[in-house]
């Protein structure tokens, strides 16, 4: 259970009220098989108050163009906006310049980027390329697809019966071979917190560059990259409130300019002859073609609405409303939780003996409570814990104690049904 | 859409098969064989089967992990398959799939379910209809010869 | 000028009525420095019609969710709506299947999916790569790359002082050795038609492989993939009045499906653990990660909107408006057009001699005239006719003839300042 | 911003810098050089400059294709950097730089930028402010060794 907050102090008695930010999230107030909607699902991806749905028709309805390469006053308008946008996520994530902030079309193409660019560039045969056991498939896949064009070889992190990460094997994987750390900061199948920052820096000791996917990360913890000392810094926009679509590369200035390209086209050169390639400088070496602008100002847009709130807020709030949820599940013998680390963030993964996950899901839906079910992107966790699948409930600052009595009071339907 | 509804559904279903599924087992050896994946659930099941010089199912069984829905239709299903010319087993698979996605009614319209048609209710579970029909894919797979199938 | 419209037909008197469409435009009505916006910037990027700006507040604001792993509601609802913009769009350009209708991040995404995942495993040392001189960076950048990568060379078709591709040498630079043809559509820079369909029997025969740069083509031409036996068809959703940051790449699925995937992640696998990964289907195969759901069904919007006004009423209001300025604007002594070809569609490009197209730009934004200034990301072009930039203005169908007006007596208050 | 202020923008500086350049040629071989380059319009420029022991600007030219605002620009740039110490140069750059953003307005604040305040119109243009300053910083790239510069 969660007994410290994600930013490592304990949990205070709060005064949030979500009902002061539910009005502004228009679903939240929609019904689903006639019962109001219980949105439990935000790790899959979150919901979008209006102040960033509005950023879109103000965009669109009033300065959309293309960037950088018009003289017109839309275009200017549009730039300045898009380039302020990556200025506000600078600042809010503390890269030391604008020219570490790539904009990509989510975290999966961000790490992809890395293990393209940099990867095919840096790493050889018999390199090692250390993951956890609880990474996401968007930090596995391009990784194995990395060794079997190098010959790199894939070893991974494993993860104790609790669900956290076991730090001594991680020591022990480490070496002087690790050319490459990946390692995700709060796990979306488990929601352990990870000691990324500790874990940095062993890793920088063996002189391995380090890979966090900060997907789930984003929407609960500050992030200050400098203070971690991160290479590459992951994640979406859909995951923090903003548009589908869109997602962020942090990358260490001395490590991008030595990078290839990721994609060629506009934008990302200075010049063109069918003799010579001049590239671009940072960022836009590796943004090529047009960008998704609108999605990059409703990104910065929906980090603006988060930080008026305050994110050790809302990692306050989310982290009462998992220990609330964590005690009342455990009150029904049948329910086993899946993920029980010290420090957690606002996942609760569960599997009810005799029930498939895929059936609670059906039948949590025919109340108005949409959880996830299923691998969750994260088959390896799965394997790990000998299951196919489980049920996950998520939390995000505009849930309520009612929406967890209402969660409990369907599954005890469920398990009615099923005995 | 409704909560008795979706109870009934699941009633009628496991109090039999979730439970006890029918044909549980590997064929070793057997003629064919294929592997059924609905990645939307990570479920997995193989389905093993012997067929005779006249077309006629032998033998049908399969194994796996899979929610009550698909657990229960794939037992079901070997026990309809079972002693049936292929051509049959191709015509019902048919008639199944127009029922569980709303084009069959059995209420209205002629057919030949028999007791596979509880699975009607499925057709309000739109995101549940590939589990009940993955494994009638994978036994048409494995007649036809192919190995893989996923129902995304 | 223009004497056929970009449908092959002569263009009728017509009597299209832009503002009957304007008013769904809420750009259209704003002013710039105290003067009604005149936009002619749409090769750039157009606008976005209220009902697509509707369809974002909706998805947000009524069933986003991710897509594809969930059995709740809104997911279900999400996942049918995407899916069903796949349907519409396949139907759209007559694709066979859905399955050869891959979303990416836009044009400059497609085509460097082709050339990465295609190119890497098919093209070889000594493999030609025929493009021509009026691509895009996006269909030139990606093939130099892939020819430094391989050793493969790079051809390139010229073109004429018209502005049409020398086809003569196109029949003579096609070999046996041509593995891939690369070829813009309707050129952005000229607005030059290009014969593809011929262009593409005469690769086949060769057994060359050939990816077309649709991007321009899409607003003006009715697409037909399956007509066109084009083998690789890319093209953006920002310039056909949808979002930005999504574009399509069509594929056969015989060439498809022998590709390996692009980026790998979630979405794309049927399983995943660390010895074995095994990709999904297609489409998915290509699809790794959260896509831009929101703007997928955007994209399908634009295009049942387009639709419902007619692609070929569109390109023949357009092929008027064409017609007319480039009548008007040659009564200038001091306009020289770049780019006359026969088969032309909505692109005015222009030198004023003397006078550099920044300058021209600046002038005209001072008029709320939007054009374009500068080598358009199609610098060979620029090198072709020995100049360092153009000015252009680019017609969408709610372009007037009264704003084609706007644009000349704004060029002669240039020519005034400047003389 | 208005028609009248960029006409009059326009009109001062075509009148005399933009039909004809200064120092518009090429110094070989020269101490050191720069290209400098605006993605935006297509436009390069090469800056050459010798300099001597004193730090002193002895010579000073540019070629390359460009707008009007640049190349009057760098007409003006080199008629002004021509016989002046490095620092003093430097020093410009930056009264320059403040007044092509508007952080520097020459009715008001102290300047020593003589004849080049009449850049100061380029505020109101801010997608022009890379044409004014581009000469100034291919030179600045120049003196430092650098060899390729881009306003992007
Ligand atoms: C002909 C052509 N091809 C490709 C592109 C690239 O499109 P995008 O920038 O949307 O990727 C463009 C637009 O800039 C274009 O005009
Ligand atoms: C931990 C983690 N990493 C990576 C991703 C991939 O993000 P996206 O699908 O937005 O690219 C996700 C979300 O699915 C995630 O939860």
């Amino acid at each position: 259970m969660s007994s410290k907050s994600v930013n490592g102090t304990l949990t205070p008695e709060t005064t949030f009220n979500p009902h002061l930010y539910r009005k502004d999230f228009p679903v939240l107030s929609r019904e689903v098989h006639g019962k109001p909607l219980v949105y439990l699902d935000n790790a899959a991806s979150s919901q979008m108050p209006q102040q960033v749905i509005d950023s879109y028709a103000e965009y669109h309805g009033s300065y959309h163009s293309n960037v950088h390469r018009g003289v017109h006053a839309l275009s200017q308008q549009a730039t300045d906006e898009y380039e302020g946008a990556r200025e506000y996520i600078r600042a809010y994530i503390n890269a030391s310049s604008t020219k570490e902030v790539i904009f990509t079309s989510g975290a999966t193409d961000s790490i992809n980027l890395v293990a393209q660019s940099y990867g095919r560039t840096n790493i050889k045969e018999g390199d090692e390329i250390l993951i956890t056991n609880m990474e996401h498939h968007a930090n596995i896949v391009p990784w194995k697809m990395l060794c079997e064009e190098t010959g790199a070889v894939l070893k991974v992190i494993p993860i104790t019966d609790k669900g956290e990460l076991d730090l001594e094997a991680f020591e022990e994987l480490l070496s002087e071979k690790t050319a490459i750390l990946g390692v995700v900061m709060v796990s979306n199948a488990l929601g352990t917190i990870n000691p990324v920052k500790e874990m940095i820096a062993k890793a920088h000791e063996k002189g391995a560059v380090v890979v966090v996917d900060g997907a789930q990360a984003m929407p609960h913890v500050r992030i200050d990259v400098q203070d971690l000392d991160v290479d590459f810094f992951a994640f979406s926009a859909h995951k923090v409130y903003g548009p589908t679509g869109c997602g962020v590369l942090y990358g260490k200035k001395s490590l991008l300019e030595e990078m290839p390209p990721y994609r060629g086209g506009g934008d990302m050169i200075l010049s063109v002859s069918f003799d010579e390639v001049i590239y671009n400088q940072l960022p836009y070496k590796f943004e090529a073609g047009t960008p998704g602008i609108s999605q990059v100002i409703g990104l910065a847009r929906a980090l603006k609405y988060v930080d008026e709130i305050g994110v050790e807020k809302i990692a306050a709030w989310e982290d009462e409303l998992l220990s609330y949820a964590t005690q009342e599940i455990k009150k029904i013998p049948q329910v086993k939780v899946i993920g029980e680390a010290e420090n957690k963030a606002s996942v609760l993964s569960f599997v009810i003996e005799g029930v498939h996950p895929h059936d609670i899901g059906t039948i949590l839906d025919e109340d108005g409570i949409a959880i996830r079910t299923g691998h969750h992107c994260a088959q390896p966790v799965m394997e790990r814990f000998c299951i196919p699948a489980t049920s996950r409930a998520s939390f995000a600052f505009y849930n309520t104690k009612e929406e967890v009595d209402a969660l409990i009071a369907s599954l005890k339907k469920v398990i009615e049904i099923f005995t | 859409m409704n909560y008795e509804r979706t109870k009934q559904l699941y009633q009628q279903l496991i109090l039999d098969h979730n439970k006890n599924p029918r044909n549980f087992r590997i064929i070793d050896p057997a003629d064919k064989e294929a592997v059924g994946n609905n990645p939307l659930c990570g479920d997995k099941l193989v389905v093993y089967v012997n067929v005779n010089e006249d077309q006629i199912v032998e033998d049908v069984s399969f194994i796996g992990e899979g929610c009550a829905i698909s657990k229960a239709s794939a037992s079901m299903m070997t026990t309809f398959a079972k002693g049936k010319h292929i051509d049959e087993v191709n015509h019902i698979f048919q008639q199944f799939h127009d029922l569980t996605t709303g084009k069959l009614d059995p209420e209205k319209d002629e057919h030949d379910l028999g007791k596979l048609a509880v699975f009607a209710g499925v057709k309000d579970l739109p995101a549940r209809v590939k589990c009940a029909t993955l494994s009638w894919h994978t036994l048409h797979a494995a007649v036809n010869g192919k190995e893989q199938i996923s129902t995304e």
